[in-house]
């Protein structure tokens, strides 16, 4: 594979988009456009771009070590000098494979989802706009080319949230998640500030800076290491910024599915294992990580026990898994953390798509406690949501025991208990919450069947194959207790730190004990939600449903305040100190005159005695003068 | 005698707008030949871009006596910086037309217009401090008449208050200029008010150079303008017409900046650099203190105004920095904004046109009506933002660096600029264009051709300074090196 | 030569016997003003072609020395000035012909008057004589009272005349007083005697000359309405009909100073330094006051009176520097004599083109929307009111210019920034007008004189003029520009020491 | 004998401008005007300036104070029209005092020149009309002009000014 | 005693400062008028004195002329007083007070 077509597996996307947009637009403004030619080119972008990704792992695969094209200097300010330049190491790779085929799977899926819908050319641009951004975030070779894609990613997930832009909801949602990511990103920019202040002289890929970060000092490093993370913390929706995750479900369910679970959202995971020659030398900030992680799985999961709109609680089960990912991380153990992203990628599509197959079929309705009893109805959704949901309860063989279990022993093997305790509770948590959204869609008794919208088969096809991957995806990452070679971990061989392993019989144990954690919450849900009684009135509430209060806190807090700031600024300080000083000055000015006037009071005794005290001073001065 | 190209920049917009003000035409005429000659410069400027030489040193000179008593010349030249700003300013006015191509507007308008780009560019080009006071105030005029004549709400009020203003700060820098030239007669027997030659005085103590200092800071503070000078801009921008408003915050302020650099930086370079350190700060202070004040304007256009003058004080903190980094960056934005914030103008005024003045609450649901100003809308608030992508976004990155290089406290601060403006730009994204309310907008119109080929210029420009900012960047920086390097001896990247 | 001193003498003599003959003709019924106005033309435009044939280089005669007693003198000073008063007499026949038909003055002595008034003005800058001095004041000043006084139905006007009147006699008196102490010092009153009699006895006790020539200065700073003598100045102009107060305002402020200028320099050329605080606070004092004053006024008319106070102060600007910066601050003041005669002249003109005093267009108010009505009047205006606030492309910005340069140079840095201020102020009262003229709606004017004649084709020559002298330059080969009319204020700064 | 005549005008001088200045009858201050102009024409007299001594009182008390007192009889003044003034000595007091420093300076200058000694000793002829017309026709021929041509303008501004209500 | 150059100086500074004083301490218009013309004699017998102390005859010539202006102003001086009397009917320098600044605070 030649170079220079890494660079094509971000412009097809993005040259995609563009035709899109402007196709749209003629669409909108002249000349209606069929549908078709909007999914030919929409499809056509990740698919192609999946092409060249295969083609380019096979070329790492056999050997090269890595692809690496810089077309133009973005930017050379006095011996600072940027490239333009792209990337392709195991990592990138590995991310743009399974950002571009989990994107195509959920372009065809939308591809029936949105069929109704008037800003189908939109949609596309935009969604292929965000696959062009997020893999050029992943194949960027400087952190400031990464920063274009990541904010890129972050638009896009703004354009999208607020895509039904007429509803005041959506749009402030939309605000909401780019103010917090802005938030994030404030954060990474420091870091990156930072980074670039003390290394950036000698050059700023990636490949140098992890050749001269050592001269970087110590606690410098630190404060790098938690500007980035703070990045990460916005993108990845960790504790405190993880408010805008679950408004985010505003947008199109796909749009939750791709970007809001599967790709976007692990960006920040991507992050850290790219600056892992950062975080290794600095492994306090990973502990740090890892901790944030493990309360943010713990305290998502514990929120999503309660919800009742299924696409918050999948939002919310996202912000845990995602404090799985950065526990693994968080201590060092990269590959562990992309593995998850990897099982996650698909047991999470497939869950929102699920979702997004009954939210259609049961006209856009959301609420799991005004469903029930689908499983008949919906014997595929049925079968692809259960084995999503044995996926994400960690329950073997599906994809997400192997990537799971594998941080837990993780953080076993660090010695730091508490994340694994946390981490083992909040699986349980996990099991429980995902099987109780299951059993009340899927089962209960005394529901109300409505008439279903049918669902195309350019829906159920990637669902089907994306209930394969969630199946047999963990096993490219089997651990070697089971005689397997994790593959993941050999690809990313030098992002997987090693470590003290345990006892082959302690792993398994382990293996065991987390499996049970998951079964515990299966059997619990089972007990309270398999026969769900839908004639009860019953309704959620309480400081867990209402998520800590924590919006209105932000709101209290922060938002008001700031308003108020505002006008005190602008109405106080503004017009009425400084302008009011100003004119006062002026008019000041005036009414002196006005004062003054009163000398022209055309009396000439006055006038004249006026004279007199001139002459008389001119005298006074001579005399003085010539004394 | 030899006229050159710069003069023919500068003063083909004036003769035109003579000629179309005698001459017994129509409007629309007049417009059409208005647009023309804008075009014309454009191209003259453009045929400057390409031949303009990789160098520090002033291209394009031209030196022709003017008040021989006082030595005072003609002379005029381009160096990187200006080169930028001159490009700037060409290619921003035909864009402008487009937009106020519907405005109807009578043959005064047209021709202050032009006389309007005669003052800027004048000034902008003017080597000699008594002609670029000339030009100075004379780019003052037509503002005066745009706005006072065509403008809105407290317009009279509003017009005298920023002429009086202005005026003030630069009858301060006319006493600095005097003062320079005395110094510089007294010093070596010769009158001049030539920048190279005020350059050389040496008599002068620190006292009396931090009060010319002053005296000039002052002039551009108001311009540009720097807290707490600001007052003035607030009414002035929400009473004044697009085309008044345009000007004015795309070219006018930035010319506040650029006087900064050209006078300013050569003139005084140690009390440059001696109080670096406060502007840095006032500026920063500015861009947090007029965003927040942003916040809650309801006016859209008083909202840009604060939104400019957080970003301008941004510039300012930028062009103070005192390494090369924060001086690009400075530049850049320069350019930047004005083609953001011009944009918007412009847009907004097409609402304004459509839909009479509004307030944020009275508008709302745009985006239906009005797709492609939306998309246009949008993306010039990305660039504000300063996303990555767009120019905006590598300014701000280079000016908060080269904030960083001087001190990281002052770095970490300023890089909040990322989030304030996007606080304000979306929030009032969202309540005036995106959502749909209650207000009649039956009359809002989408972008029609010209505006649509205008702004798609723009916009092309924009996302391409963010894709290859280095293309647009590296013909200013031997001038900056000069700066940094020969004139305030700091190195380029202290 | 008999011959070459009629020459010399031909402007002062015509200007004379053009006064005798109006008044002779005023009387006959059959000479309507229109005729009168042409004749007075005739012998101004006669005058000033007289005036003209010394243009251009550095002289100084003194034309029937024996006869005369070397009491006058005719140089390229006296040259210079007596052109720009016989230019007054002109724009104020011009302007006034029209203004006095409207105005319903038809009486012929008015012509008569104002030569008179022009004959005063030019003898002032032609003697140096101080009591030739005195006499030709009074022969300018009474010759205004009457024009001032001349509607004696109007209260105003004769109020206005007397009060000038008596606050200037007790001006004259203080010159007469210095005129009798300056002959108590030195025997003689002749200017250049008792500069000789000066620079002969360095040693002697001075007291009498410096009080004598202080309280001259103190007539000069009354009649060019200097704080503290400036209050009768609004009180006059006020009262006056427009085309007076444009001729007082800015032609015989000319006249004093050239007559003042004279007598510094070449007296007091060494003693003047004793003056410099007190004038530097005069300055000072004069140009706050006028600002304070012009700030708020509504009639135009005050206006104007109010910011030739101000322009009074910039002048003295000047004059404080004279006596560290000999030269060039003399020929500042010069220039920017010219400067301020050409804006405030057209500005009064025009004023009394379109406006009577009385009834029509007095305020601000009044001028609303006028630029829609008569737009190249309005802009004539425009051109007059930006070059009195200084800015740039005006004449007024060149004097300002050359003035504030002087005075830094003389280290009067302080009052260059007061100046300075004076003219932000100033910004304000003069971009008003321009502001209501263009900015409103055209509104219903009643009685606007349309834009043809004599009378708006000279105003508009002015404005040309102004705006030549701001940015004339010598690109265009053998055309005069800014360095020609500096030369020539300069030339005759230096005909006065030859 | 002259130091006693010179007090006894200075005091007749200084007696009839004090009468002017306070007396508010108009008449009875220009009677004391009056007086005043004659007691300087005696001391013109004094000074040799025998021409003067006879102007002076021809014009001044001939013909300036008379026509003053043909004005205030032509406008028929009264007692009554006189303006009330109740508080015009302290105007007096107060001017007074300002005008001090004037006096003094004048005082000052003027006493400069005392040392030139040759005060009460002068040709015979000297103020005589003689002497003084050769001077002014020899010497002071333009001022002379000038004056002329200053009578003529108060001639036409007087006529101007008093004369009958205009023609329309 | 000698009466002295002085002595006749001092006599027309008294006179002069009277002259002054009654300018501006009476509202009399006519007293007001012969106040400034007392001034006028004042410098008139300065210049005769200085003419006779000198030995020179400007200063009486210089006193004649004086006597001349003053004719010819107190031709104006009465012409406009008689004008102002029939507008205004009053002797009162104070009431012609029609063009004081108006808009004053």
């Amino acid at each position: 594979m030649s170079n220079y077509l890494l660079a094509w597996i971000v412009l097809i996307p993005f040259v995609s988009s563009v035709i899109l947009g402007i196709s749209y637009l003629y669409s909108i403004k002249v000349k209606k456009i069929s549908n078709k030619f909007f999914t030919f080119l929409a499809l056509l972008a990740p698919m192609s771009s999946f092409v060249l990704g295969v083609g380019f792992f096979f070329g790492l695969k056999n050997g090269v070590s890595e692809y690496l094209y810089e077309p133009y200097t973005w930017l050379g300010v006095d011996n600072y000098i940027i490239n333009m330049g792209f990337l392709g190491d195991k990592l990138s790779i590995f991310m743009v494979l399974f950002i571009t085929f989990i994107g195509s799977m959920i372009h065809i899926y939308a591809a029936g989802y949105m069929k109704e819908d008037e800003g189908y050319g939109k949609f596309f641009a935009y969604f292929n706009l965000f696959v062009a951004s997020m893999l050029l975030l992943v194949l960027a070779n400087s952190p400031l080319i990464m920063f274009i894609g990541w904010e890129g990613v972050g638009l896009c997930s703004y354009l999208l949230i607020g895509f039904y832009f007429s509803e005041p909801l959506n749009v402030v949602a939309g605000n909401k998640a780019f103010i917090a990511n802005r938030v994030g990103d404030f954060g990474f920019l420091v870091g990156i500030l930072f980074l670039f202040v003390y290394v950036g002289k000698l050059g700023f890929s990636y490949g140098a800076l992890e050749e001269y970060v050592g001269i970087v000092p110590n606690h410098i490093l630190v404060i790098i290491g938690v500007s980035l993370f703070i990045g990460a913390m916005g993108k990845s929706a960790q504790i405190p910024l993880y408010v805008w995750l679950p408004d985010a479900m505003a947008g199109p369910t796909p749009v939750s599915a791709l970007i809001h679970a599967a790709t976007m959202v692990t960006a920040g995971v991507y992050m850290v294992a790219r600056f892992h020659f950062i975080y290794d030398l600095i492994p306090s900030v990973g502990v740090f990580i890892a901790y944030i992680g493990a309360f943010s799985a713990l305290y998502a999961a514990i929120i999503a026990m309660r919800q009742t709109d299924i696409k918050k609680i999948l939002a919310y089960s996202t912000i845990s898994q995602l404090g799985y990912m950065f526990i693994a991380v968080g201590l060092g153990a990269y590959s562990s953390g992309l593995f998850h992203v990897f099982t996650h990628a698909f047991f999470k599509a497939l869950l929102f798509m699920g979702a997004g197959a009954i939210i259609i079929a049961l006209h856009h309705e959301q609420n799991i406690f005004k469903m029930g009893g689908l499983r008949k109805r919906l014997p595929l959704i049925y079968i692809v949501m259960l084995v999503a949901n044995l996926a994400i309860s960690g329950i073997p063989p599906f994809a997400g025991f192997f990537s799971k279990d594998e941080i837990l022993l993780k953080a076993y093997e660090h010695q730091e208990y508490l994340i694994y305790g946390i981490g083992l509770f909040t699986a349980a948590l996990t099991s429980y919450y995902m099987f109780r959204f299951f059993f009340v869609t899927f089962e209960g008794k005394n529901y109300i069947s409505k008439n279903l919208e049918p669902i195309s088969a350019s829906m159920k096809i990637p669902l089907v194959i994306l209930a394969i991957g969630a199946t047999f995806s963990g096993f490219v990452g089997l651990p070697e207790v089971f005689g397997g070679t994790n593959m993941i971990h050999q690809w990313l061989s030098n992002w997987s730190v090693d470590s003290t392993h345990v006892e082959n019989f302690k792993e398994i144990v382990l293996m065991g004990i987390s499996v049970a954690a998951g079964l515990i919450g299966i059997a619990v849900a089972y007990v309270k939600f398999f026969k769900y009684d839908f004639n009860q009135d019953i309704k959620e509430s309480g400081i867990i449903y209402n998520k800590f209060y924590i919006d209105e806190l932000i709101d209290f807090l922060i938002i008001r305040r700031v308003r108020q700031i505002s006008v005190f600024v602008s109405v106080v300080v503004d017009d009425g100190i400084i302008d009011k000083t100003v004119m006062l000055l002026s008019s000041g000015f005036i009414n002196l005159g006005r004062r003054v006037g009163r000398m022209q009071s055309a009396n000439t005794r006055a006038y004249a005695f006026f004279m007199l005290i001139g002459l008389s001073s001119f005298s006074l001065y001579l005399i003085f003068k010539l004394g | 005698m030899h006229i050159g190209l710069l003069t023919f920049i500068i003063f083909l917009p004036l003769v035109m707008a003579f000629i179309l003000m005698v001459l017994p035409i129509s409007m629309k005429l007049t417009r059409n030949i208005a647009f023309l000659t804008t075009i014309v410069v454009f191209l003259l400027s453009l045929s400057i871009f390409l031949r303009f030489r990789l160098t520090d040193y002033m291209q394009f000179r031209e030196f022709h006596p003017w008040i021989s008593t006082y030595g005072i010349y003609y002379s005029l030249g381009v160096d990187g910086f200006s080169m930028i700003i001159l490009m700037l300013i060409t290619t921003l006015i035909p864009v402008g037309y487009l937009f106020l191509w519907k405005t109807r507007k009578s043959k005064g308008y047209w021709a202050s217009m032009l006389l309007m780009q005669t003052g800027v560019t004048g000034a902008l080009l003017s080597l000699d401090l008594i002609l670029f006071y000339f030009f100075w105030e004379s780019m003052l005029l037509p503002v005066f008449m745009i706005i006072g004549i065509y403008g809105s709400g407290n317009r009279i009020f509003s017009t005298l208050k920023i002429t009086i203003y202005t005026i003030m700060g630069s009858l301060f820098m006319l006493v600095s200029i005097l003062y320079l030239g005395v110094q510089f007669y007294n010093e070596f027997g010769v009158w001049s008010f030539q920048l190279s030659d005020l350059v050389q005085i040496t008599i002068m103590s620190p006292t009396q150079q931090t009060l010319l200092f002053f005296g000039f800071i002052i002039a551009f503070a108001i311009k540009i303008p720097l807290f707490p000078f600001h007052t003035w801009l607030m009414q002035t921008y929400s009473n004044s017409p697009t085309g008044g408003v345009f000007i004015l915050s795309s070219i006018m302020a930035k010319l506040g900046i650029y006087g900064i650099v050209r006078f300013v930086l050569p003139l005084f370079p140690h009390q440059y650099v001696e109080f670096a350190p406060y502007f840095m700060w006032l500026g920063v202070f500015g861009l947090i203190y007029f965003g927040v004040a942003a916040l809650m304007q309801q006016n859209i256009k008083r909202m840009f105004a604060y939104s400019s003058a957080s970003h301008l004080s941004l510039i300012t903190a930028g062009i103070f920095s005192l390494n090369i980094y924060g001086m690009t960056g400075a530049a850049f934005l320069i350019a930047a904004h004005a083609m953001a914030t011009g944009g918007l103008f412009l847009l907004v005024g097409t609402i304004e046109h459509d839909l009479g003045i509004r307030s944020i609450s009275g508008l709302g649901g745009i985006a239906k009506k009005a797709p492609l100003l939306t998309v246009a809308f949008a993306l010039m608030i990305l660039s504000i933002v300063g996303l990555p992508g767009t120019n905006g976004f590598v300014s701000e990155f280079l000016i908060v660096l080269g904030l960083f290089k001087y001190n990281n406290f002052i770095g970490i601060v300023s890089a909040t600029t990322v989030l304030v403006a996007a606080s304000f730009m979306f929030w009032m994204f969202q309540r005036a264009i995106l959502v749909k309310t209650d207000n009649n907008i039956s009359k809002m119109k989408d972008l029609d051709k010209k505006e649509i080929i205008g702004i798609f210029g723009l916009a092309v420009v924009i996302i391409a300074m963010g894709l290859y900012p280095h293309w647009f960047l590296y013909k200013i920086e031997p001038t900056l090196q000069h700066y940094l390097v020969d004139i305030l001896k700091v190195g380029v990247s202290s | 030569m008999k011959y070459d001193d009629i020459i010399y003498l031909l402007p002062l003599l015509s200007i004379g016997v053009g006064a005798v003959v109006l008044m002779l003709l005023s009387p006959i019924k059959s000479f309507s003003i229109n005729r009168l106005s042409w004749v007075t033309l005739f012998f101004l435009v006669f005058a000033f072609g007289a005036t003209a044939l010394n243009f251009g280089h550095v002289y100084s005669a003194t034309p029937f020395k024996d006869i005369f007693s070397s009491m006058l003198i005719t140089d390229t000073f006296s040259g210079y000035f007596s052109s720009i008063i016989i230019t007054g007499g002109i724009v104020t026949v011009l302007v006034g012909s029209h203004y006095f038909e409207k105005a319903n003055m038809l009486r012929g002595e008015v012509f008569s008057l104002l030569l008179f008034s022009v004959f005063g003005m030019m003898l002032l800058v032609q003697t140096t004589e101080l009591l030739t001095a005195f006499i030709a004041l009074e022969i300018a000043s009474i010759s205004l009272y009457s024009l001032m006084g001349f509607q004696k139905n109007n209260v105003k006007r004769v109020e206005g005349a007397f009060r000038y009147l008596v606050l200037g006699s007790i001006a004259g008196i203080m010159l007469l007083l210095g005129t009798t102490l300056m002959y108590a010092g030195t025997q003689s009153t002749n200017i250049l005697e008792i500069a000789k009699y000066i620079s002969a006895h360095p040693h002697a006790n001075t007291t009498l000359v410096i009080t004598g020539g202080t309280l001259i200065l103190i007539t000069f700073l009354f009649k060019i309405a200097a704080f503290p003598f400036q209050n009768w100045s609004m009180d006059a102009y006020e009262g006056a009909p427009l085309p007076i107060t444009a001729f007082m305002a800015s032609t015989f402020k000319v006249a004093i100073f050239g007559f003042i200028l004279r007598f510094v320099l070449v007296d007091f050329h060494e003693l003047k330094s004793i003056w410099n605080d007190m004038l530097f606070y005069i300055a000072i004092l004069t140009m706050i006051y006028g600002s304070l004053l012009a700030v708020f006024q509504t009639s135009l008319k005050r206006m104007l009176s109010a910011s030739s106070i101000v322009h009074t102060g910039y002048l003295l600007i000047a004059f404080v520097s004279i006596s560290n910066i000999g030269e060039s601050a003399a020929t500042s003041i010069i220039f920017y004599l010219i400067a301020y005669f050409l804006s405030s002249m057209g500005a009064f003109g025009m004023l009394s083109y379109i406006a009577s005093d009385d009834h029509l267009r007095v305020t601000y108010e009044d001028f609303k929307g006028f630029a829609h009505i008569r737009p190249y009047m309005a802009a004539m205006m425009s051109i007059f009111m930006l070059s009195l606030a200084g800015i740039p492309s005006t004449i007024g910005f060149i004097g300002k210019f050359y003035i504030f340069v002087g005075a830094i140079q003389a280290g009067y840095t302080v009052l260059a920034i007061i100046g300075i201020f004076a003219t932000f102020i100033s910004v304000y009262y003069y971009f008003k007008l321009i502001a209501l003229m263009y900015f409103y709606p055209s509104s219903e004017m009643t009685n606007v004189p349309p834009l043809k004649g004599m009378t708006p084709l000279f105003i508009g020559i002015m404005a040309l003029l102004i705006i030549w002298g701001g940015i004339g330059n010598t690109l265009i080969s053998y055309f005069p520009g800014i360095d020609f009319l500096i030369d020539t204020a300069r030339f005759a700064y230096q005909s006065l020491f030859m | 004998m002259i130091d006693t005549i010179f007090l006894i005008l200075a005091s007749f001088a200084l007696f009839g401008a004090g009468c002017m200045i306070m007396l508010s009858n108009t008449v009875h201050s220009a009677l004391g005007f009056i007086v005043t102009i004659l007691a300087l024409a005696g001391l013109y007299a004094l000074l040799d300036a025998s021409f003067l001594f006879m102007v002076q009182i021809i014009v001044y008390a001939g013909a300036i104070i008379a026509l003053l007192l043909f004005v205030i009889m032509f406008l028929n003044i009264q007692q009554s029209h006189a303006p009330k003034e109740p508080s015009k000595y302290l105007f007096m007091v107060v001017s007074a005092i300002i005008m001090m420093p004037v006096d003094y300076l004048l005082f000052k200058a003027f006493y400069t020149i005392t040392d030139i000694k040759n005060f009460s000793v002068t040709p015979k002829d000297f103020g005589d009309v003689k002497m003084l017309g050769g001077e002014l026709f020899r010497n002071w021929l333009l001022p002379f002009e000038a004056i002329s041509l200053l009578l003529l303008v108060a001639l036409i501004g007087a006529v101007v000014m008093a004369r009958k209500k205009e023609r329309a | 005693m000698e009466v002295s150059f002085m002595s006749y100086i001092l006599l027309a500074i008294i006179l002069f400062s009277m002259g002054i004083i009654g300018v501006i301490s009476r509202k009399n218009i006519f007293i007001v008028y012969m106040s400034l013309e007392l001034m006028l004699n004042s410098i008139n017998l300065m210049l005769v004195t200085l003419s006779k102390h000198f030995g020179n005859m400007d200063g009486q010539i210089m006193a004649m002329m004086v006597i001349a202006i003053a004719a010819a102003e107190a031709a104006i001086f009465l012409s406009l007083i008689v004008a102002l009397y029939k507008l205004k009917h009053s002797i009162n320098i104070d009431d012609y007070n029609t063009l004081k600044q108006k808009g004053t605070l």
